[in-house]
């Protein structure tokens, strides 16, 4: 029996994962649009004028991101939990934990960039100074999928229950608190004139870890809730 | 081999954990009864007041006692948990099931007792600032996030297990919280007219104090996560015949 | 149950298996043997435990007493080799509504064997799914859809197979194609189970009846 | 070290040095908090033993020993059975739908 190399799988895998989301392109737009309204309503809600914006800016940004992270990770596994695909998943004979690494750079892609390509220009109505976009973008860009693939354990664990109670925000916000800290303490350094390096190299360290850990992790919460 | 595992087996028989507790149980109940009269005595009435907090360092006492039982439930149940996956023991996750809702009172209690504290000490009743009252705001968060998802798993099986893994990373994510939020604080801290880290009261007998609380409340959480393990105990082995018996001679 | 007279052990091979869900008993000390060639149809009333019984052999559920062998070799030590020459459809048929039969096949055979695009068209013909190749599964009846994930039994060739209720939907002229698929298996020295109510006219059947009284 | 006592009165006890609620609110926290968690359990316990007592007339579950609840039969007579029922409830329906 030749078996196919754990590369294609992952290939194979990933391409499909971006299929999917491609056509059904409203359930990965609807938690953009939610990001995009919930960073507008902060000018509304506390006040307009550029000075107290702006020392708010990367904490609200960096909160919606993580809301709309939730939402959007709702649905990583649970079409493929309700259509069979996911026991077809546990059945293959490649490693289960690199097809949802696989699995979580895809959702990443579809639901992660779009929120740090745009970010630049929701900093700018949130009037934070050039001087913070280099730092926002980069911390985005390594904080976002570490929040992913942490909360992927959370839904991994949750993936039977269907979305009620809202029981995978309850587990999974309070793990990205670290990611949520270090992110505004990034932007807000580079803000006062000092270097974010360092808290970008402690983001870099937790996805690092992330990305070895959360995967192994999550594999073993889909099999126990599998077993159901 | 079987040697090995099968004194492992018969460590977690569910009977085995139910007869040694019933001998123990009078013995640690004594002893926590006694330690916590001498500690509440002591703090109570024998403690010189604090130069700088008055008689409020007494609350220091329980506070900083309970403080540190209520940091051992996550490891508790992360081991807990561990032997729950590892070898799938049944008392683990009994102990484990037990361990989420009291945890999460000691969390509310040393949150409950920190702010009534610090509403003298600093001023206000809560403090962003002090880290380690903030770690323990999220360590809360982390256990009603367990028990929240154990009522939600409805196949008993799978919520011992699910449970087990979210203990785990959870455990992992209390250390890493407390040092995020540690070094968050260090960069926060508002230059205020009085030191917001007012030091512990000074003195031996506050700290001999303390330790006495600190040893009596470890008692009573195991005092009390061993009783309701053993009710767990009794409801899951119902059909068992040991506990039928038991069941028709105690009434 | 006498030992295999042949010297090789059995395909597959299920010793003292008990089952408990929510500390109701399905099955106690369950055993039996599946060698290369036979079918065995697994019978009961609802909720008897067929589909546990299912998902334990192959794997998936782990809540459960007894042995499993795979070629003589306990499952725990094998479970990638196994995984790898088994096919297993269950309730949920692993189709995805949004993809066309096309890309499920494409992917869910790609997990396990080279498969090219010509294949999956040939099986589709084969199944009577020539004209929906580029249609999207949600546009496609039960009965089509259980084609679509049956398909796959012609695109592997795993020795081992665990279907569950694959006759569900299946019109009259699926119903006599899975049984000459799965005759053409067991002629090829694969075995399979299968779990139904339908009275399968194939030769060297065994049938295995669950939720006995106790 | 006798550390002695440190009121001289009921009062001044009391007053706690002026911070009488703070202190007293938590110590009373306190007690509640010890007492509860050790009452329920114990509460529960005689309500749990209470209602196993109460169904002690329950039917011994089987022996484990024996196998139970399943049956392997080979093709031979299994598949007319099979057929003989399919037959008889083709014709129930057909009764069925005539009258």
């Amino acid at each position: 029996m030749s078996r196919v190399s754990a590369a294609a799988a992952f290939c194979a895998t990933l391409k499909r994962d971006l299929l999917i989301s491609i056509k059904r392109r409203n359930e990965v737009l609807n938690p953009f649009m939610f990001f995009l309204i919930v960073v507008s309503l902060f000018p509304l809600g506390i006040s307009p004028e550029g000075a107290m914006l702006r020392q708010i800016a990367a904490g609200v940004i960096w909160i919606a991101v993580l809301l709309a992270s939730m939402l959007s990770m709702d649905s990583l596994y649970r079409s493929d939990y309700e259509d069979g695909s996911l026991e077809q998943l546990l059945l293959s004979s490649q490693p289960l934990y690199l097809l949802v690494f696989a699995k979580n750079i895809a959702h990443w892609l579809v639901s992660g960039l779009p929120v740090i390509v745009v970010s630049p220009l929701l900093a700018y109505m949130l009037s934070l100074p050039a001087a913070g976009y280099p730092a926002l973008v980069l911390s985005l860009l390594l904080g976002v999928p570490v929040v992913g693939m942490v909360g992927s354990i959370a839904v991994a664990l949750t993936v039977g229950l269907g979305s009620r109670g809202l029981i995978l925000a309850v587990i999974a916000v309070p793990m990205s608190v670290p990611v949520l800290i270090f992110g505004t303490l990034a932007v807000q350094n580079s803000l006062a004139g000092a270097s974010p390096v360092g808290y970008l190299a402690l983001l870099g360290a937790m996805l690092a870890a992330a990305a070895s850990l959360a995967p192994v992790a999550t594999a073993a919460a889909l099999r126990i809730a599998l077993h159901g | 081999m079987a040697g090995r595992w099968q004194w492992l087996h018969r460590l977690g028989s569910p009977r085995w954990f139910y007869a040694t507790t019933t001998r123990w149980l009078p013995w640690l109940a004594g002893a926590m009864a006694l330690l916590l009269a001498v500690g509440t005595v002591w703090a109570l009435l024998y403690l010189p007041p604090d130069y700088q907090q008055g008689d409020t360092s007494r609350i220091l006492v329980v506070h900083v006692a309970v403080a540190g039982a209520s940091l051992s439930f996550f490891p508790l149940m992360a081991v807990a948990g561990t032997v729950t996956l590892v070898w799938r023991i049944k008392l683990a996750d009994m102990v484990a099931k037990n361990a989420a809702p009291l945890g999460a009172w000691f969390s509310f209690l040393t949150l409950a007792t920190g702010s009534i504290w610090g509403s003298v000490s600093w001023g206000t009743w809560w403090e962003w600032t002090d880290s380690r009252l903030v770690s323990m705001l999220f360590q809360f968060f982390l256990l009603l996030g367990v028990i929240s998802l154990r009522a939600a798993l409805d196949n008993s099986a799978t919520a011992a297990r699910a449970c087990a893994l979210l203990s785990i990373v959870g455990c992992i994510n209390v250390v890493v919280i407390k040092y995020s939020v540690q070094w968050w604080n260090t960069l926060h801290q508002p230059p205020s007219p009085i030191s917001m880290q007012v030091g512990s009261p000074n003195g031996p007998e506050f700290w001999v104090a303390t330790a006495i609380m600190a040893v009596a409340v470890y008692l009573f959480l195991a005092l009390s996560l061993i009783l309701a393990t053993r009710n767990e105990i009794l409801e899951r082995e119902s059909k068992a015949q040991w506990v039928r018996e038991l069941a028709l001679g105690a009434t | 149950m006498i030992e295999n007279p042949q010297h090789s052990s059995p395909l597959f091979e299920v010793r003292e298996l008990s089952c408990e869900r929510e500390g109701h008993v399905l099955f106690r000390k369950l055993g039996f043997s599946l060698d290369r060639g036979e079918i065995l149809q697994v019978r009961g009333s609802n909720g008897a435990g067929k589909t546990s019984l299912l998902r334990i052999v192959c794997g998936l559920d782990g809540s459960h007493q007894g042995e499993l062998r795979w070629q003589g070799v306990p499952l725990a030590s094998c479970i990638d080799d196994f995984h790898s020459e088994l096919l297993y459809i269950g309730h949920r048929l692993g189709v995805n509504q949004a993809l066309t039969p096309l890309e499920n096949l494409r992917w869910s055979c790609r997990l396990h064997d080279r498969v090219g695009d010509g294949e999956i068209r040939d099986a589709l013909a084969e199944l009577g799914l020539a004209s929906h190749e580029n249609l999207p599964c949600r546009s496609l009846s039960a009965g089509q859809q259980q084609r679509v994930s049956l398909a796959r039994l012609l695109l592997r060739d795993a020795p081992l197979w665990a279907l569950d209720e694959p006759f569900a939907s299946l019109d009259a002229a699926g119903i006599a194609l899975l049984e000459k698929l799965l005759l053409r298996h067991s002629r090829s020295g694969g075995a399979a189970m299968v779990t139904t109510h339908h009275v399968l006219g194939i030769p060297c059947l065994r049938v295995l009846t669950l939720g006995l009284p106790q | 070290m006798l550390a002695e006592l440190q009121f001289d009165s009921l009062q001044e006890f009391l007053a706690m040095g002026g911070y009488a609620f703070n202190v007293w609110s938590v110590y009373a926290l306190f007690a509640v908090f010890v007492f509860a968690n050790l009452a329920l359990p114990l509460r529960r316990r005689r309500l749990i033993l209470r209602r196993l007592a109460a169904r002690g007339d329950l039917a011994q579950s089987p022996a484990a020993a024996e196998q139970s609840g399943w049956e392997v039969s080979t093709v031979g007579e299994e598949l007319q059975e099979q057929q003989r029922e399919q037959k008889e409830q083709r014709e129930q329906e057909e009764q069925g739908t005539k009258p």
